[in-house]
This record gives C-alpha cells, structure tokens and sequence, in this order.
C-alpha cells in the first residue's frame, strides 16, 4: 500500500478502538445509494491500476523525451532564462516544499522571513512602497489590480478601465473573465501603427465618452516588446484623477524606469509575472504574479502580506499581517478571494534576485537587449522580413513576413525550434493586428549563443523564401 | 539538564549581507551594462539606484538553507491542519514533473512539440471525471479559491444565457447560499461573480438546517455552494434532499472539494446532484503546498454546464492531442490564467495518479477516515470534548477546549502554540467560526498510528500542563526560533519591506 | 569573481590589517624562480578562462547527450537497479553532502547515526556482527580483507590466499597491485568448466604446495552468475584453519545464504560492492564498499567505525570509535591508511535499505531471478545460442556465441544496447575463460519489461545470425 | 530568557520505527517472491531473517530529513576545518553531473557510447597536468590516501625496474621519510608499499630540519613524502635543495596535494621538483564531502614515472577518446578500482575547473592566503599565540591554545566544544601532533571577511568565558542535539550494531 503506513495488525486495533467491525463501517453514514460499487462500470474503472514508481518514471520520461527541449524563440509573457543550478535546489527542499500557508508564525520563520525578503525586493525592483506575497500568475495578477483600482479611486467612483491593445490579448482576455461579473468595463486603448505603443490620441478620445475612468494600465516593456512614453501616459492619467496601473516585465526593471518613478507623481499599482526571475517554462505554470502598489493603498492589495514584528523576548520576527483583509477573516467583504498563492514561487524569485544580485540582474537584462539587437541585425539583411514597430525594444520584435506564420511555424518546428507567437493566430486576435499581416513576434533572452542566433536567422529565412517560392510555383502551376 | 546560555540570534536579513561592490557571480552573462543601454532610450532607463542583494553564492545558500531549517513541514513534522490535508508529497512528483522536456516547453510551442504533455493532460482530466463523476473537466483555475470563481461564474453564465433564451420565464437570480461553516472563500468568491451571499445555519449534528434552507429558497436562489464531508468534519446525510430543493428552485450545486480526501473512490460529487465542483490537488492530489502554494484547482462539471468551462482544455482526435479553446465552447466563461494554469502542479498530481491507481484512490479515503476516528476515539477515551461525539468523523474533526479555557484559562492558541514546543505543528485553529476555541484536526492517511499515539499524549501532557502551570502554554512557544510573536504591533507598525524606512 | 565574496574595499581593507601591499606579497616566502609567470607559455595557458554557470552547463548537456542513455544488460559489478526518487534528493541535502567526515561528533549527529544504521543494516544482511562505515569499492575492499585476514589469521601465519578465478577478473587485479607490496601471493583456483564454479579439486591441490593459507575467497553470486557451493567451501577452508572472505552481492543476500550463516561457523570477513543498493551506474563510480566480519575481528577492520554511546546527560548519541586502529592516531602501524572514505554513498545505502526494507529488497532480488530466467528462455530458442555454465544463476549467466562477441557488442551499441561483457577481451582475460569460445556476459535485473528482453533477445539473435551468414559469405567469396 | 523545559529527545533509530508486517512501497516490483525462490538450489537460500526497516516513505524521508538538520555543514555553518579546505560546492557541479547521460551510463559500455564522459576526463587530465606540472594524470585513486597509495607503489615501481636492469648498480631502496608533522595517511601508505618511515624532524620555523635530513638520506632512501606548504601552514623555502639532496641519492620526491588550495596557479609540484604527486578533488576542486566522502585523488607524475601510471587513464586519437590500459603501459602498478575511480566526483572537479578556468584558479590561491593571512593577523592582535608568528600563513595556519590551558585549565578540545555552541564548526584540533594543544585554521576563499571577524569576536568572547566561567567550556556544548560525548565507553562497551546485541 503505497504511501499508506499501517500494518494489518494495526488496522485491527484502530477499528477495535473506534469500535468498528471494518473500515468500510466507517462510511456508514454515506447513504447506501450514494456510494460508488467498485465492481459495476459506473465505479472507477477507466482509472488504471495503480503502478510502481519505476513503471510511472519510465512513463513520464517517455512523455517528457516526446516534447523534447527545443530551440526556443517565443516570449509572450513567458520567458526563457538561465536559472541557477542552486536555485530549485534549495527551493524544492522538503522544509519549503512541503509546508503550509504560515499560520502558525512560530513554526514558519523560514517562510516568512523568505516572503518578508521577497516583498522588499518587488517593491524594491519596482520602486513602490510595500508588495504582496504573491498572485497567481501575471494575468490574473492584472484583474487583482484592477479591481484593486476600482476600490482604491474613491474619487473617481468609476467602473472603467482604460486598457490599451499594446497590453498581451491574452491578459485583457482573463481580466475580461475575472472582472466582467462586477461591472467593470475595459474600455480598449487602439495602438500607433508605426510604433506598436499605445496611440495617445484615441486614449484622449476615449476620455469623451464619459469623464472619469478608475485607471489606466500600462504595460512596459508592452507585448509587441516597444517600450511605452511611460512618464507621459503616468502625467496624463494623473491629470485626469484616474490612477496607473503599470504592468511590467520585472527583469526589464533593471534597467528601465520602475514604475514608482514614472511621471511625476510614480504609478499607483505595478503588477506582473514574475516567472522571468527563475521560473522554468513549464508550459506555462506554474508561474508568480507580483503587486505592489503605494504605501496608502497598502489596505487595499489583495492576498497575503508578511510583516516584520517582535516576539515575547522582543526578538524581531516575522508574520502574516492586515489579514482583515482577507477571506478567511473578511469573508464575503474581503479584498480578493485569493487563499493559496504561489508561494514556493515566491521563495524560488527570491533566490533568483538573491543569486543575481543588482549587478547580476542588469547584466541578464542587458544580454537580452545585445543579443536581441543581435537577432534584429542578422534578420534585417533580409529583405522579405520587415519591422512594422520599429527597432526600439527591450527583448521582443514584431516581424512581418510575405509567407504564413503558421506554416513558418509548423517548419521551423521540425528543426526543432520554437521559432515565436504567430500574432495572428492569438487566441483573440487584437483588433489591431491584421490577420493577414503575417507578424511574428520573436523574443531573445541571454540563453542564446551567437551561433543559435546565426542559426536561427539562417533558418527562419531559408523558410521563409522556401514557402515563398513553394506558393510561387503553385501560383504558376494552377 | 542543558543550560540555554547563547541568545539565539535572529536571522540575519539577506540584505544585512549585502554589499553594493561585491560581484561574485558566474551566474550573469559577462557584458557590458552601458553598451546594451545604448539600445535604450536615455529618459525611458532606469534612473533610481536598484538595491538587490550582492551576496557571494556561498552566503546566500547558506542563508536560505538555515532559513529553511525553521520551517516545520510534512518532511519533518506530524502537520494535522484540519482541512489542507497535509500528508506525504511524494517525491518522484518532484523529481518527474521536473524533467527537462516538462519544464523547457514554452507554453506557445507548437502541438507537434507537445503532445508529451498535452497527453499526460489529457490523461488526468479523464481520471478527474472519473473519480468525481463529472462530464468534464477544466484543469486550468490555479488553486480552490480560483476554482470556486470559475464554478460560480460558470453558474452566473449558464443563468444569464438561460434568461437570454428565455427572458420572461427566468427570474433574477442574485442569491449564493452558502452554510454558516464554509471556508471564507466560499463567500469572497460568491461576491467576485455579483452575487449576494446568504448564510446558512447548522443544526447540532453538523447538518445544515433543512427548515432554514427551505425559507431562504426561491426563484431569486442561483445557487448553493456546499462542501461534503463539511469543513465540520462530517458527511452532510441529507445531501440529496437538499439537491433536490435546490434543483427544484432552479438553482444549481457548487461543490466545495477541498475535504475530497475522505471520500475519494467511496461517493461522487456528481452522484450527490452537484453540478460544478473543483479540486485542491494540492490537497487529496498531494502536490506540494510550498509554504503557500501553487495550487491547482481544477473543476468538473456536469452536463448542463458543459458548454460553459473555462479553457484551454486538451482534446483527442485522430491526429492527436488539440487545444480545445473559445473557438469550440462559444459560451466559455474565458480563461483564467494565461495559458492553462499551473501545468506543473497538474504533472505532479498525474503522477501521483497513476502511482495510486484506482485501488490506491480509494485506500486514501479508507485510511484517512480510519486515521480520523481512530484520533477522535482516543481523544475522546482521553476525556477531550468534541463538537460532535455522535458522528462519524469524515477525514477530520472538531475538537473544542472551551472547557480548559474557562477552567485554565488557556485557550485554543495556547494548547496550539505549546503543541508546536513539542514538536507537532498546531491543528486549525479557530476554524470554522461556529464552534468555540476549536481545533479542526486533520490527520491524513500517511501517517503511521504510533504518530497518532504519540499526539493524544502530548495532548494529554500539555492538558496536565494547562493545569498546573498554564503559563507553560500561554507563554509558548519556548523551543522555536522565536517566542510568540506581536500580532498586534505587526497591523499597527507595519513592516513590509526592508527599504521602505530606508529608502 | 565567482564563489569570492570580498569586495575591493575589503581586499584593501584585509591587506592593510596583515600589513602586506597586495596580495601577491603574501606568497613572498615562495622563491620567486618557482612562481608561475602566467604571461609565459609555460603558465596556465592551456587551461580555458572560467565560464559562466549557463555556458558550462550548456557545454555538459551536450557530453551527456552524447552518451545517451541505452538499453543495459551489462553488470560485472555494476547494475543497473530501480533507484526512489526521494533517495538522492535526500541524499544530496546539503546538510549531508556539504559536511566532513564526523570529527566533532556534537556538530555531526545526523551523519553519525546514519552511519550507525548504515553498519546495523550491513552486519544485519550479511549477518555478521559489525560493519565498518565503508570502503572505496568492491575491488579495493575486498584487498582491504585480503589485508585483513592476513593479520588477522595469527595461526596460519601465512599470506598466501586462495583465490578462485570466478572472482571477476579486475577485482582481482586490484587486489593484487593493493597487496603485492606485503608480499602476501594470491593462489588461483580454477573454476569447473561445466558450472563455472570453483573446481574444488583444484582447490585441494593448492594445499599441496603448501600446508597453510590464510584465507579462502568465495563470491557468490560468482563472476558469471553461478552459484558458489558456499556451505561445503567454509567448511573446507575452516577445515585448513583459513579464513572465510565472502565477496557477495547485496542484492542477492535478500534470497541467498548470508555468509555469517554459511557452512557450521560462517564466513569471516564478508565484502563487497553496495553499489546496486542505490547507486547510479555511473561509469563505475562512486561506488562503496563494505566490509563486515565477526565481533573478535573488530580490531583488525581498516576504516572508520561508528559506535553508539550516551552525552553527558546520559542521552544515546553516537560516535567515531576504535580510532586507535587508523592512520591519524596509529599513523604507521594503523589496519589501513583509508581516510576520506565514501559517507555519501553510505547514506544513500542506508536511505535505499530504509525506503526498500525487508520486503523490497526481496522483490527487487526475486525480480532479478525472474527477468533473468525469461530472458535465458527467449534465448533458449536460438539454437546458436549455448549457456556453458547452465542456468542455475542469480541475475547474471554466460551465453556462448558462434561469432566474435565484439562484433556483437558493437552492433548492438548501434541500436543504442549495451549487450553485456565480453569475457574474452577482460583487460585480464582470466585463464579459465578461452578467448576463443565467444563468451558473453549478460545481467537481467528488475528494471526491464518484458518488451524490453524480448527486443534484446530479438536483437541479439538477429546481429549473431546476420554476422554469422555474413562471415560465412565471406568465407564463400574468399 | 527563554526556559528549555521540553528535553530534547534522542532521534529515534530507524529500526525502531519499523514493523515487519508493514507493506506500504510502490518502489519494489510486485511480485511473488516464493516464485522466484525455485529458480534457486533450495540450499543456497538464505535462512536468517533479514531485519531491514519496514518503514513508510513519508517516515523514512521525515527521519532522515530530521538527521540531516543535526549536521554542520558548509551549506550551513562555518567550518574552518584545517587541512580540509572546507570551502563552497557549486551546486551546478552536482545538478550537472546528475544528468542522466552521466549517471546511467555503464562502466564496461561500449566507447562509441562513451565519447561524452570520456572527452571530460580528457580534458581533466589535462587541466590537472597543466595546473601541476607534470607530465602525466592518472584520476583512478579514489582519494587522498589511495592516491598516496598509488604514488609509493610507483617510487617502488621504479626503483625495481631499476633494480631490475642494473641489478648491480641498484641499492636496496627501503626507506621513505616522512616529516613529524606529516598527515598520518603518509607514514601509513609508505608502510602498505612495503618501506620502512624514517621521521624527520621540523624546526621552529616550520621548516625541515636539513642536518638531519642530510644525516637520514642514503642509498636506502627510497623517497620522501611532503606537503608544501606543509600541515603546520607554511611554505617549505628550502624545497629546491631538499629536491636536489633527495634526487642526488637516487630517492623520488613525493608531493601531498592536500594543500594545493593554498598555492594554484601560484607555484606548480612539478616544478618545485616533485616526481609524483596526488590532488585532493574534494579539497581544492571542491567537491563534496559528503559527511566523509566520496573523495577523489588523482595522481600526477613526471617524465621518469611515466611508465608506471595506474590505469586505465583516457587517451585520443583521430578516431576519438579511448582506454589506455595495462596493454599499452605493461610497468604499470596496475588498477586500483575496478574501472576508473570516483567517475562522478571527476565530473564535479571538472566542472568546477571549467567554472573556475585558469583566472579562476589563481584567485583561489589569492584569497584563500589573504583570508588566512587576516585571520591570523587579527587573532594575533587579540594576543591569541600563534605557532609560527613569524611566517606568512599559507591557506591555513596553527593556533595554539597551551598559555588558555595553563591558565584557565581549559584545553584546545573545551574551546572547540564552545564554538559548536556558537554555530562555527571547530577547526582541526591537535594536529599536527607537535604543537601542544593547537587548532589548524583553514578559512578557505568562499568566506567573507564579516565572517572571519564574527569568528574572531567568537573566540575573544569564548576565551573570556574561559577566564571566568571555564566550565561554560569544559561542559559544552549545550546548544546542540546532545551534550558532549563519552568516547571512552564508545570504545570500551562497544556498540556498533543495533542489531548485536539484539541477534
Ligand atoms: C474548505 C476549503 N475551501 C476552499 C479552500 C480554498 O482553496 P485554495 O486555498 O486552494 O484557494 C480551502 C483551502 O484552504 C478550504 O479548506
Ligand atoms: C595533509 C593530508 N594528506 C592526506 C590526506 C588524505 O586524503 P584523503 O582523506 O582524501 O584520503 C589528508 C586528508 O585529510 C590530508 O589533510
């Protein structure tokens, strides 16, 4: 009996104890007809028999052989890096690993401390006042933030939400999903064709249809890799009593404006997805999102918050904090219905930021711009392949091409590359991306070497003039 | 005896170790900061000073790993927190779902890259209906709190789509009910979806109040969201009755699956008349809880819902595994993270699957309720007072010491504290709210009896200790890296980030 | 400066403390001809400028990937075994892997007590009654009891051993190059060519030569898989006041007869290889070997040794012991001048025996019998195929081909096989194997299914028939 | 003040946990073992019992989980460890060398499916002649003392070949010497290969006595075995005339490589005259103790030993990697494992040494002095007496604590006991045997100055204690898992079985 540690002889005793005649006894209070018979069809046959471990590594080895670990080009909000041989090391030690939630403080320093020094680094990294322990993931981080926004801007008293199309489709989708149900509105931003930023213009449009809005988001870098007029947009919300949402890339902060510094007055809430800081791909999850936000709104912020307090003997310790916020004590009026977060997450981006340090964090984000521009040179010598947002990027590039990004795709695949996001193909395509622009986008982080980068760009523009002169001759045939 | 004569210092922060001239890494790429800025528009850089932590690599294992050391956790400590379902973790979900091809798939890469994972997917979707008896299941909410979300969206759509069909013969449906008992998140989440939340009574026994219920139904009634066995620790008998009246009313079942461990392969969720459920895999799935999470909290539906599960899900055709997306469920309530949740998570609970099977699912529920009432009887033998002494306990129960606070003053917390001197960590306290100074004590099927016999004799020392020296409790803990700790200066002064007094 | 943490300030600060001016004066007591000039050819230069963790770890992928990871049929002395996933990620906790040898015995108590049960666990499965903490292998341990019962064999006054040539071939090589020096001589037995176990006639003839010998070495399983008879040999060699060293497979004794309880009065000094207790097969290396021996011989075991013993409060706590036989007390007169011994390897023992117990071990050995005999009954089938030594084998057997086994081997490594031992090309092909009889040694443990050994059985006889036809039109045309 | 009122309790032993009617693994293959047992002669069976733990995984991971936190450890604790060079692991040595390729290959596979592991121990070989300067590497000892080992027999090796061409010309060669502060590993291999020790004096600097050494040299002189620096910390300056007094009477020089730490990329054996030489991997390479091992000891020789290395070592030709054995080098010494030593420990070396590279080594020596030189310096100006105050500081150096023990009654051993308390693991104690009641300090690169000045305080601190309450020391520790050990009854009523007694 896997994982099940009682003899024969000890089960026997327990029933005697309890005063049972059997385990199946035990259930006796599960009406008869309720119960599931184990030897009908409707019991749970489809499910195998259990395996041994031997039989189910050797299972999962062939599934993961399968997947392979491909050349990978994609971003997208998920972002390949080198993560420290230590890191998951330490992370996946059973003493974080296999504890709970810390509700007993006495007997989770270790936790605590970790999320107390995680906190100090987001807000720190983000130049905000306090952080949280943690979100799901950046996406849904989002929807916290603005529903965090519609309860902070009082003033305001609006429902809306100004959210530009430079912001990942796939975020606005699950901030759609989490928020539509209260009310609240995204009302979206249109982009500047030239420059995939946010077009000021329609944003200042958007003010006609109604006066107050409770927030605008902006995304930096923004999901077609341009970097936002950040302190612009941060003035420009501020003047209309609306507060800023930032929603950022946290290993592009290293060297770019941190959002408790745009503008004049820093954005009120900076949210995001901290995976970049030491979380592997693993098809999307599990990832962190970070918030954090301006000491006034501290009351506010959704999820869990550590602080740092005395104990008995007035040693400095550390505790879950403002839990009057939550569900477990605010139930029905609480800030979010967030419970369990991503804390092992949490511990394995503060190792991340703690290996790497200030120095080691610049140096990741600067070798993702070089190698970045690196890519962008070697493909410019194409002439088929064009950058309809420019050049001025952080570690993503859109590219058009005069063949389909799927099938570009689909043969870069069978090199073995993950070659980037067909931006056509989203799952909600953005209303402003053509569909028959063919655009690519293509992200490069520190991984790449120069001859994968070669490689790459040699690839991608074989393909490309491949299935270019593949649809020709087709053309000419029929 | 031994002599405490060294204060135990506290932990050194990890910025106390810092030094903003120290590079010690092998760990960033070699290259110039200011070439690569160059790239950068000047006004749109960085202008104020980044203050990471510049720590040798040697200090910041060492940091962490003794931080770790003062954590109690499953992997060191007997950890009965009644309704999180603490047991072993096995560690080949670690070290399998941890595989190169698992965790370098970007979540974009093409299907023909990824139908290793998309099967395993596959694979514990159909395993979840199975085991629950739903017609569907959505892997992608990220922990209970999320799947609960997802549950009672999916409700608010399938009424919004009904009163769209028909918008004469529905009614305004504005109601959750939810039981006095329920978890917190029950209610928060109620809310996020536009709900009004109306509580619900228990009986005596632990049952909901069947004649309250019937006066707080009507056409104004979307729903009710129950968990069974209850966060009481008992199995709510008359759970088809109360399908029924709900049903009849129009409204639909929501089933709360965090206590699913004690009747895993012995009834189905769907059996009962729910018609939404989610799962805590990292709870009767046994993946990690990581001091705090990931989660996974998947949901199952029954058909009438179908339309209406959130995506991405994994289909099956010829050609293989597909994304199954808003392109083919129109009526979806949307996504809930950006990809599929947290895929990770789901590996580990798929592994723990198959290494279970279906004979080992239902040995969880066998042993867990076995370990339960064994731990109730004998604390009961041992003259402890339970909330409920005539019931069966499901996977957990209620003790409750008002009896020693008003005799000796201690209270729930300082048996919990003191219990954390001797090496346990403390049941949950305080939880559920109904029932005074209560412990809800969760002993999960993987521990060993002798683990449980040795807990009711601590019990029984610290009861001894509650009276003749309460002050050993209410002063507890004295073995810990820290003594209690001021909750109250902690919301008051608030603390939350090292830099900000400083910066 | 990756792994030194000072700062320049600190350098500056540090040199001024001591008094120096740089670093380099404090090597001034170096003469300075002897200094390295590293601007010279004859520096350093050879050796590559330190890399980044990514590149290198990239740069180690790609040598793993190169060695794939094949189908293993080969043991010898090293197998192929199931090992629980939790074994290593325990193991390798940096509590037990960043530690020394257990000098402060207070600051070492979880190392200490592992060894404890690590010799309890021995001593239990060999069913001796002590166990020293380890040794470096198999090979060289069972010279350490080469060595051991020289001395300890006071009567025999001898230092002549019996050694039968079904004691693998490199074990005995070690021995030798460890022994020679002592002028102790090893006697080679000869093994029955029909059973491939020691000829006991042979064996007695050795006695004519000379009255005495120190000691018998019986393995069992022996080198080809065989089955020693253990019983009758202990009470031959007790019968000539030698003693008994048992050379045994760990595995094995789950289902053999564990030398404590062979022939009247058991073996003597029982050693081995722990290496299929948990350890990876990698390469051959690290591997442990154990030693474990009757209580009066304590004094005599080489290496370090744990003892239990109680603190100054009179609580159990446990101990290095018996130091006065080792090198750093007794220096030239120790038992061994083992210091640095194989503690990880030790503790990953202890761990796989805990998380296997009686009952899984057992399985694990009577799953080895099993596989072993269906892969001996698919080969059967071919008729080209011979068992010289019959079948009556643990998890290991000799098949005898009608080709050159070399030729075999390597096609087999083209589809990605590791087809087992060629017998006949052992860096010392032992005198009683003819290197013309095609011998091959092949191990089945529990780790293959079924397709597994018939896709080898297929395989191998298909490559034999193929060679063999091909040979033979060789021989046609020629 | 906190009150210690809960008595720690000894760790359980695993045995004692176990339950033979316990059967709770999915890691061993079903089946019947009665089946199997017929496939072997009835009376080859085993009769005794076997009485290994049956033990539940989450009992046996939680009890060695809890072990492990009982250790010092570099990952946790300071640990100046003389002579032992206690110094950071990089954990990307480790995960690397894990990978599957390296770990499931097997020893005998065919070297088309080698060429991975085989081109890394190449390139160690070579890496490590470079770094020493000799001409050829062996990596097969499987640490220090086997690599001594392998040297000797070498010395011996040569000499019979000598012998054996010019059986005339030849002396008896039967003596090694060996100074007094030698490692005891040195006079115990020189013993195993057959010589007869010759100990040699040192004088008050540290230095080999050279009247006396000219006075034991001879045509018995079959070599001399030295560490330089040597084990008391300092630098031998007379090395080159002790080579040539030693070589001009036809002996071989053999180096320790214990503490090469202390001089790479600094000064190379080679050229200091040595013919053979061992390296600690697990000291100066970095990998990992394990609590006593694994270690890995390579051996380096110069041209006139060449002929004489053990085998196998990995050669290249254009058809790639292969083995060179006793084929190609017929006057080896021959195999010392039964393949070619601590395989995975190499990897870990070579992966430091890639890590490092040849800028990396150098600062190893650089840093490794410079903490040692500051940490003498400044304990000699907390007037702590220093062996040899006069001499730098090699990676190591001798503290002595006579005048404390004089004074104070308090011995070298108390003050070690007293560190535990405070979280620094002791330095070696009482070795080298002939400086009286010494500590052997090796702080090694990876540790900051903050903590070599915390250590310092720590030591000033104890050695007031010692002035005022010496029996804080003579009793402690007091702060660890158990109070001091009685060793005397450890060797007196032996215990080292738990069965023994038992059986
Ligand atoms: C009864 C109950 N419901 C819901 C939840 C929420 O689940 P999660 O923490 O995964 O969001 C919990 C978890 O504590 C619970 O115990
Ligand atoms: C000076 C010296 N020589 C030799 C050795 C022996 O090395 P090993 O322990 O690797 O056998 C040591 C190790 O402690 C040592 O310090």
């Amino acid at each position: 009996m896997p994982y099940i540690p009682h003899t024969p002889n000890e089960v026997e005793e327990m029933l005697r104890v309890i005063g049972a005649e059997s385990i199946d006894d035990l259930f006796d209070e599960i009406p008869q007809e309720l119960r599931i018979d184990l030897e009908k069809s409707t019991g749970l046959n489809p499910i195998p028999l259990g395996k041994s471990e031997m039989a189910v590594q050797r299972q999962l080895s062939e599934k993961a052989m399968l997947d392979g670990t491909p050349l990978c080009f994609a971003g997208g909000g998920a972002y390949e890096h080198h993560i420290p041989a230590a890191l998951w090391e330490l992370a996946t030690r059973g003493e974080f690993y296999s504890a709970y939630t810390p509700y007993q403080a006495e007997a989770s320093q270790g936790t605590l401390q970790v999320i107390y020094e995680f906190q100090s680094m987001i807000a720190n990294l983000t130049a905000m006042d306090v952080s949280n322990a943690s979100l799901y993931d950046g996406a849904s981080g989002l929807a916290e933030a603005v529903l965090m926004a519609v309860r902070a801007n009082r003033k305001a008293k609006s429902k809306r939400i100004l959210m530009p199309e430079s912001v990942s489709p796939v975020y606005r989708q699950v901030v759609e999903t989490i928020v539509k149900n209260q009310g609240i509105t995204l009302e979206l931003i249109a982009i500047d064709q030239t420059t995939g930023t946010i077009n000021r213009e329609h944003a200042q449009q958007q003010l006609h249809n109604d006066a107050a809005f409770a927030a605008l988001v902006i995304p930096q870098p923004n999901y077609f890799g341009s970097l936002e007029e950040v302190h612009q947009l941060t003035d420009w919300a501020y003047k209309q009593g609306a507060l800023v949402i930032a929603q950022v890339n946290p290993t592009a902060l290293a060297l770019l404006a941190a959002p408790g510094n745009w503008g004049e007055n820093g954005a009120d809430i900076a949210v995001g997805e901290a995976q970049p800081l030491g979380i592997p791909l693993s098809s999307g999850g599990p990832y962190i999102g970070f918030i954090a936000c301006k000491q006034k709104l501290v009351r506010q912020l959704p999820g869990r918050i550590v602080g740092r307090t005395v104990d008995l003997d007035d040693k400095p310790g550390f505790t879950l904090t403002l839990q009057a916020r939550e569900q477990h004590i605010r139930r029905s009026k609480a800030t979010s219905n967030i419970c369990t977060n991503q804390g092992l997450l949490a511990t394995a981006v503060t190792l991340y930021l703690s290996f790497l340090g200030t120095d080691g964090l610049q140096k990741v984000a600067a070798s993702c711009v070089a190698n970045t521009q690196k890519l962008i040179a070697l493909l410019e010598k194409s002439p088929e392949i064009k950058f309809p947002f420019g050049k001025t990027v952080f570690h993503e590039f859109v590219v058009q091409l005069d063949v389909s990004v799927d099938s570009v795709l689909e043969r870069l695949a069978e090199e073995d590359i993950v070659g980037g996001i067909n931006l056509s193909q989203q799952q909600v395509a953005s209303q402003s991306v053509d569909a028959n622009k063919n655009q690519l986008l293509i992200c490069v982080t520190e991984t790449k070497t120069e001859e994968e980068l070669r490689f790459f760009s040699e690839t991608l523009i074989a393909i490309c003039s491949e299935i270019s002169s593949l649809s020709n001759s087709e053309g000419e045939l029929s | 005896m031994s002599k405490r004569i060294i204060e135990q210092n506290a932990e050194t922060l990890i910025f106390e170790l810092s030094d903003q001239n120290r590079r010690s890494s092998s760990l960033a790429p070699d290259i110039d900061i200011n070439d690569a800025c160059n790239n950068l528009p000047e006004h749109l850089q960085r202008k104020k000073k980044l203050q990471l932590p510049q720590v040798g690599e040697l200090q910041v294992v060492r940091h962490y790993t003794r931080l770790s050391q003062k954590n109690f956790s499953i992997d060191t400590h007997f950890y009965p927190l009644g309704s999180c379902t603490m047991k072993y973790n096995p560690r080949v979900c670690n070290t399998q779902a941890q595989l190169a091809g698992f965790t370098s798939r970007h979540p974009m890469a093409h299907s023909s890259m990824s139908q290793g994972v998309m099967s395993c997917m596959f694979d514990l979707q159909n395993m979840l209906m199975e085991a629950t008896g739903m017609k569907q299941v959505s892997l992608t909410p990220m922990a209970g709190a999320q799947g609960e979300f997802a549950g009672i969206a999916m409700i608010r759509a399938y009424h919004d789509h009904n009163k769209e069909l028909q918008p004469d013969k529905e009614p305004e449906r504005s109601e959750i009910i939810v039981p006095d008992a329920a978890h917190g998140t029950n209610p928060a989440t109620a809310v996020m979806s536009g709900y009004k939340v109306k509580e619900i009574p228990t009986n005596d026994q632990g049952d909901i109040d069947i004649d309250a219920l019937e006066k707080m139904i009507g056409p104004q009634t979307a729903g009710i969201m129950l968990t069974n066995p209850s966060t009481l620790g008992v199995f709510e008998r008359k759970i088809k009755l109360i399908a029924d009246m709900i049903h009849k009313a129009g409204g639909l079942l929501y089933y709360d699956g965090a206590n699913l461990n004690a009747i895993l392969g012995k009834v189905k969720p769907g059996d009962m008349g729910f018609d939404v459920i989610h799962m805590n895999l990292h709870k009767t799935f046994s993946t990690p809880h990581g001091g705090g999470g990931p989660g996974s909290g998947p949901i199952g539906v029954s058909e009438r819902l179908q339309p209406f599960v959130p995506v991405p899900i994994v289909g099956r055709n010829e050609q293989g595994y597909y994304w199954i997306t808003e392109k083919q469920l129109p009526l979806s309530i949307g996504r809930l993270s950006a990809w599929m949740g947290n895929v990770g998570i789901l590996l580990r609970a798929y592994i723990y699957a198959l290494l279970l099977g279906r004979n080992g699912m239902v040995r969880v529920a066998d042993f867990a309720t076995l370990n339960a009432n064994y731990l109730l009887k004998r604390l009961m033998e041992a003259d402890f007072e339970m909330a409920f002494p005539e019931r069966r306990a499901s996977n957990e129960f209620i003790l409750t010491l008002r009896k020693e606070a008003k005799e000796y003053g201690t209270t729930a917390m300082d048996f919990a504290k003191r219990l954390l001197d001797y090496g346990y960590h403390a049941p949950t306290t305080y939880f559920p709210l109904l029932v005074p100074e209560c412990f809800l004590i969760e002993p999960t099927e993987t521990e060993s009896r002798d683990d449980l016999d040795a807990f009711v004799e601590t019990l029984i020392k610290i009861r001894d200790e509650a009276e003749q020296s309460p002050n050993l409790l209410k002063d507890a803990p004295f073995e810990l890296p820290v003594r209690r700790l001021d909750d109250v200066k902690a919301a008051r002064e608030l603390d939350l980030n090292f830099y900000y007094s400083k910066c």
